[in-house]
């Protein structure tokens, strides 16, 4: 097996050097009546040839965003990634390294996640960021639990634009810790009155921007609201690329913003692995959850990282620690750094604003195809249309045309018959004005 | 040569990306919220930026370069294939939220994954969306409680040896547990009698690591597991160090009722420097119906998704809910899937029994010299050592440790698990050679005479050799500078 | 342009340092009638994802080899490579590395080039090679000229089995060159009277083996008769996987061989770039053209490696070099060596012996075919088969079928038309028995 | 640590790829020819293939890491994409003899690349198959062959300045040709006046470097041309440096009947390590007719190939015969064709303005510590600086570049071009920013500062912090040791 150096000889005398007579002998503490003598119902060592065809064979079945016309986004963006990022985050030192606990041999790593927290900051308008998390629904989930411990309350107010999977994650989560929850009604045009919703209960108000549904709110008013009562405001973002153009959460008053990083550096990989952003304010540091590189000096006064309050975490507090999480999304987060290294301001800022343009653009496009309404005023690269027919159909219809139309919104509110005929929808630079079009001329046929 | 960051080298204004124009002809709407103030980060032209990266990497350890025998942690070879598999446009380029019609391949992919997954533990369903292996134990636990809840009981208490992961206190304590220690036995395993006699009707659950993080084979564990049955707990397996008995005893045989896998310890999917990884919880019969959303569901007409309560209450199951948005980490299951396949059923149990002889080799080369707690016994894939070997030398473990990095190598675990002083964890892994074996005693070998002939400032300057000499971990934890800011000048003027 | 670091500002700058007002100021010499404004007629800059698209476009019109049953071979095979060693050339240390003049901070090239020196010695049974040429037909010539040097002769055999693309490349450079050339005739089932052609004026007799029509030839007599008349003999192999099977030329008497080393570890690439393999005997070393690592030591005394024999070259010999090769194709090289590392020999020879069966199986199943005639009654994985109808059509209504069933013979050698009905098929181990069963049933419906 | 090579590690019978069994029920058709002795090359299992070559990796200096000065040999930015591109699957995956049919996307690429190459450099026709620029050479000079035998003439003579790269002599003389030197005026350029008294009706040709190696324009390059032509003969001009002068200057405006390019040079497809590149050759309307076998034609029904002579005939054209099997360097045609778009023309433009700026500014930052053979004028895009600052210092030319190493820099080209006396010839190239050659001036007169202060140990023993020390390079000549061979006690077993 290529995989396994030891040869069979190798393996004959490691056995007389350790002194038993078999390799069983090893496990002589597995009782004997449940060792297994054979994995069965599972096939033998394939050459790389071989399993290459068969994992080809799955992928070939899937229609690949790139391959056509494609607006679906809802919490995964497709964008373009420099070739040089995939090239850097598969070099080996990076790629096959583990946690850098050994800081003196691991300052790759740490500097980049140095640099990665200070970007991250940078960008939400917070003081400090930390490593990164799973992704942006569990870093919500993560903020709430920060919330309580810091307001020492367990009732979060959770915004009706909040992505309806983001929502499921902190509700059960809420749900199995026994903490309370508000969770206000789906609201696509972003009318809710959530600030009816604070109260000296209130833990926390969590509030997507851009709502799942593209529609842009200022947060202002729920941040003032929300600190009059002692409550924090969490921001969730899910398309960071929108901080290229928009006020970020920090300047709106967020005490904690969590966002989906995976636009920035990393594919749509069907959901998984992403990267959770997390920052929130200098005096809130120490409650927050993940891991943290921090500025030091070496024995020679040489500036230097490492990991750094970890007595927040579960290895040295166990029980009491802020999170029972104890990785990152390193590779991801190192994909998101150099991307972002790459665009710099200037760089996203035009990413930014072509994303925009590409959305205007199809709004406009879809706008006009009989019996389809918009209904966000403002938006950033999403919005969502209400079509005369059944969402689910309408997407099923567009996708047998090689049209990806977007996401209907009863696929995750299946149980609001007023959303039936929403669909979510996203655009960004990969867009063409042909795309657009097609996508325009495929509903208009649909629907007609 | 030092490497600058970003920030010192980068401006605003620089760019490693062409992009077109925007188009003015087109009107903004943003609702009044355009960003005020411009943003301040720097960039880099691609050559630049290439650099930068380039030199940073060449500042860390990897696998790639040689041994890093980190015990629990489980650093093996990263196969390239798996690499390749991952990127895929079928698998890479694919959305979460695309019409189910246009991903079949995909839910194949995440269906035959499960399916590997449940065979080779022996175990009836499993959850795969949970992130890395500490959100699968929150999802064994999570599911857990459902059961209980399902069938109307509030247990408050779980019980969990002193030998056991950080995180599995934690995620106890998260789900508002109250957590009971099991003292280990002088061997080094949990005692049955102990367990026993801690549990009670009010006992959620076990949280127990098979393999132990001493590296010992629970022998007790069908026991253990039966009693906690029978006070109507369940048995979750910490599944962290699957690798070393894959192929030779399946968790579901023991007794296990829930137990996360962490794919990168066991299937290969690269650490990353910290992740992502990924961590499906394989559950018994007695946990499966309460499987969190989403999960692949294989039918005669082919993979089917079931990611509402509806739907899956339709298929008889009781969710408890969900664990992430999504479905989990796809490009780590293509990694793992890749992974599986290539070593095959024969493989991946050669693949443990070369775990478990790499460490009880490197046991034999050392253990006249360094200090087994628990004595000259068969350990499974990993072998823990005390630091009573060290004993009147003045050289701690931390001092050994970095000393290797000296040598070549990376540190074990250290100080971990608590059960022992001074602990040091090595695991070799299946991916070692003899020689690759050989070199390492041989190099430590000679680090405990030198530590014993009096060598000390020596190991307490250590690490001479690396990147940085030892860095001051107090320092950065008393006052905390966890980003870049600008030089004093600006510094003050950004504080008026 | 975001390969271009410097920014208006620092050209600015600079150019003030320089001490001239604007940049054409340094391009004075050129004469100004001369100098252009503007690359008129071409494109502007194009961003990643614009490239991309452009590229990708090209690259879809192609059909890639591996899509369909594929039976191509004459000199460029189609083999599994492990992802591991294109990942490994990849890495930036190899990849963007010069040639190793500096041996001091290039030691890994220069260690790689000595492995890679050892093993294809090995492999073609000869006692030194080079650190590789252009490709297999090159390195033929090239073998040509270092025989005429050796010999002080200036004509040279050429078998009727060798390539004819390497016999024009030959033929080329000895029409340019000024020497004698004797070229037999194509010679599909090896049954040439070469013995014959060789005499006392003889530099060199260049064979091919396996042929270009895939025959085997026991090269011992063509040895002896050469060198009782002090004349060489160059083996030629396009397949270097057949060395994992067959006797190497060195073991048959070749004073020179020469490969084209594209089977391991590189990709088709459309013809190029490829690794030409060059091995002689340690006597003739200092008349061996191209580049060689040797072994010495450093000021330490520790092992270390460096170019060497460099005064064979055209950096100081100048117009007496050896040739005019200043280069070698180290990266194609890098990946032979990382390939044939991972095989080893217990691998190569299982490689080997897994080509000449599919070839064996394909031979049956083609001979099978009504009409059909296999001419070859010995071979590697390649054979020439005679179809009753012309080569080139029948080629081309296959490809119409998505089988891409081997080179027509009359596509290298359209004058001849004896030759107008042969393909030269090729079969490795990337061939299943579908595959074979593809092309027998679409060669059948051709014919028919 | 020290890489061991493959030989000392692996064994015959290890092998780091799984094939299956071949079938025992096939018969061999191998006539007899089976190899009798057992191949006794080592394989390594994929782990240690990985580390073997990522260590042997870390031990080289590369652009990824820093300045790669060398004069002459354009180290500049190797952008990913290009490689990217290169490993589509219609690029890689295609063979050079599958039916015509089934590639017109490739032969569109090198179609659209010859296009490229033509306007930019303002001639006729390009040959597109020399593998590198040194069998372009061979190319370009075997087209002025072939036209001089079209006009009934054999012509004997090639002039040759002294400043020419090496290859441009053993290129005449491979050729048949005699060189005759022109030797450089006292600015470093050539003379016409000297060129004009060596022609003849006997001179086949010139071969020029323009700019040339002393990285400076031939000024008079006009005139030269127009007399060259005169006489008869044809100007070759090696285009090594032509990545200074692309959108600024076009060689078929200055009068070249033909030219190679590096596109390694110009175009940024990787050195490899010396290796591989692409050598096409421009062509004026004087020569194109003689272009080689195969080349590509665009007509209305889209690009084809004519690769054989019949076809060429019939299409008007004398190919001179064939360079290469097969089509050339496709390769390497997808990563500059790669390039191109993403510079475009005021890109190209762009890179060469840069490139020059940058060797000026380097030069501005030496000239007053370092020696100008040729004054302090502008150069192109590399600037040489000869041994003369170095008098008296006990330190030579080599000493200088390999203290360079230990502050972090590869050295620059040394000892030549031959027409200055210990010559050292830098190219930063367009790659570079600013701050990097700040720092490259300032380490350069830090070290010059050194050496004029006596500091000679320190550059008599450099590198003293690269992998190795200084190597003995007469020793390696004097006995050559071209492979590993067994270790002593087996050489005697080897040599019965």
């Amino acid at each position: 097996m290529r995989y396994l150096p030891l040869t069979d000889t190798d393996r004959a005398d490691m056995l007389q050097r350790i002194g038993v007579a078999a390799i069983d002998d090893l496990f002589v503490d597995i009782p004997e009546d449940v060792r297994l003598k054979d994995l069965v119902d599972l096939p033998k060592a394939a050459g790389e040839m071989s399993v290459e065809r068969q994992m080809s064979k799955m992928a070939a079945k899937n229609v690949a965003a790139g391959s056509v016309p494609f607006f679906v986004g809802a919490g995964a963006y497709r964008h373009h990634v420099p070739a040089t990022v995939d090239h850097l985050i598969q070099r080996s030192e990076f790629l096959t390294a583990y946690t850098p606990y050994q800081p003196e041999i691991s300052q790759g790593t740490l500097q980049t996640l140095f640099e990665f927290q200070t970007q991250v900051a940078g960008l939400t308008g917070m003081d400090v960021a930390n490593a990164s998390m799973y992704d942006g629904s569990t870093a919500t989930a993560e903020a709430v639990l920060m919330a309580h411990r810091l307001t020492r309350r367990k009732k979060a107010v959770l915004s009706g634009g909040l992505h309806p999977q983001y929502r499921e994650v902190v509700r059960n989560l809420s749900d199995m810790a026994g903490d309370d929850l508000v969770c206000l009604a789906p609201d696509p045009a972003g009318t809710e009155a959530i600030l009816d919703e604070i109260d000296n209960d209130t833990s926390c108000v969590v509030v997507q921007t851009p709502s799942f549904y593209g529609q842009l709110t200022d947060l202002t008013a729920i941040a003032e609201k929300a600190h009059a009562h002692k409550a924090l405001l969490i921001a969730v973002v899910t398309e960071i690329v929108s901080l290229g153009a928009l006020q970020p959460p920090g300047a709106m008053g967020a005490d904690i913003v969590v966002a989906e990083g995976q636009s920035i550096g990393n594919s749509l990989n069907f959901g998984g692995p992403y990267v959770g952003l997390f920052a929130t304010r200098q005096n809130f540091v120490r409650q927050m959850p993940g891991r943290l590189a921090g500025l030091t000096t070496d024995a020679e006064g040489r500036r230097g990282y490492v990991l750094t309050l970890s007595t927040r975490e579960q290895h040295i507090r166990r029980e009491k620690a802020t999170s029972n999480i104890c990785t990152n999304s390193g590779l991801c987060a190192l994909a998101f750094t150099i991307h972002m290294t790459l665009l710099g301001a200037a760089g996203l800022k035009r990413l930014a604003m072509l994303n925009h343009q590409s959305a205007v653009k199809l709004a406009d496009a879809l706008a006009g195809v009989p019996g389809v309404e918009v209904l966000n005023e403002s938006f950033f690269n999403e919005f969502t249309i209400r079509t005369p027919k059944p969402a689910s159909d309408v997407i099923e219809a567009l996708a047998e045309k090689d049209v990806l139309g977007g996401v209907p919104v009863s696929r995750l509110e299946p149980d609001d018959d007023d959303l039936a005929n929403l669909i979510v929808v996203a655009a960004t630079e990969i867009n063409s004005d042909d795309d657009r079009q097609a996508y325009a001329e495929a509903l208009t046929e649909v629907l007609a | 040569i030092e490497e600058p960051v970003i920030f010192d080298v980068g401006t605003a204004e620089a760019t490693g990306v062409d992009l077109p124009e925007p188009d003015s002809a087109v009107t903004s709407r943003l609702g009044g919220l355009e960003r005020s103030e411009p943003l301040d980060l720097p960039g880099l032209a691609e050559p630049e930026a290439m650099r930068h990266y380039v030199r940073l990497s060449q500042k860390n350890y990897a696998i790639d370069m040689g041994l890093y025998p980190l015990g629990s942690c489980t650093m093996k070879h990263n196969p390239r294939l798996n690499e390749k598999m991952a990127r895929l446009p079928g698998f890479a380029d694919v959305h979460p939220l695309q019409p189910v019609s246009t991903v079949p391949g995909a839910l194949k992919l995440i269906a035959e994954c499960a399916r590997w997954l449940c065979v080779s533990t022996g175990m009836e369903a499993v959850a795969m969306s949970p992130k890395a292996g500490a959100h699968g134990e929150l999802c064994g636990m999570m599911a857990i409680k459902a059961a209980h809840a399902a069938h109307g009981e509030d247990r408050s208490i779980v019980l969990v040896p002193e030998s056991a992961h950080g995180t599995n206190p934690a995620t106890a304590a998260l789900l508002g547990y109250k957590v009971v220690a099991i003292p280990a036995r002088k061997d080094g395993t949990v005692d049955p009698a102990a367990v026993i006699e801690r549990l009670s009707d009010d006992v959620a659950g076990i949280m127990l690591t098979n393999p132990n993080t001493c590296g010992l084979f629970e022998r007790d564990i069908v026991e253990i597991a039966k009693a906690v049955h029978e006070a109507g707990a369940y048995f979750y397996c910490d599944g962290a160090n699957l690798n070393a008995i894959l192929g030779k005893a399946r968790p579901g045989d023991l007794g296990v009722d829930c137990m996360h896998i962490n794919l990168h310890k066991t299937f290969s999917t690269p650490h990353g420097g910290g992740g992502p990884g990924a961590g499906p919880v394989v559950l018994s019969e007695r946990l499966s119906a309460f499987a969190p959303l989403p999960y692949v569901k294989m039918t005669a007409d082919g993979p089917e998704l079931i990611e509402t309560l509806g739907d899956a209450e339709a298929d008889g199951q009781k969710p408890f809910g969900r664990m992430t948005a999504f479905h989990g980490q796809m490009g780590m299951f293509v990694r793992a899937m890749t992974y599986m396949l290539s070593h095959g059923a024969d493989g991946l149990r050669q693949a443990s029994e070369d775990a478990v002889l790499n460490a009880n080799y490197v046991r034999a080369g050392l253990q006249d010299v360094m200090s087994l707690p628990f004595g000259e016994r068969p350990y499974m894939h990993e072998v823990l050592f005390d630091d009573s070997f060290l004993d009147d030398t003045g050289v701690s473990t931390l001092d050994f440790a970095k000393a290797m990095i000296d040598e070549g190598f990376h540190p074990m675990t250290m100080y971990f698990p608590l059960v022992v002083h001074g602990a040091m964890l090595i695991e070799p892994t299946e991916s070692e050679s003899k020689a690759s074996l050989d070199l390492f005693v041989a190099t430590l070998r000679d680090l405990v005479m030198r530590a014993k002939r009096g060598e000390v400032d020596r190991f307490k300057g250590a690490p001479w050799y690396a990147p940085r000499r030892r860095l001051d971990e107090t320092a950065a934890a008393r006052h905390p500078v966890l980003k870049w800011t600008p030089p004093e000048p600006q510094a003050a003027d950004a504080a008026e």
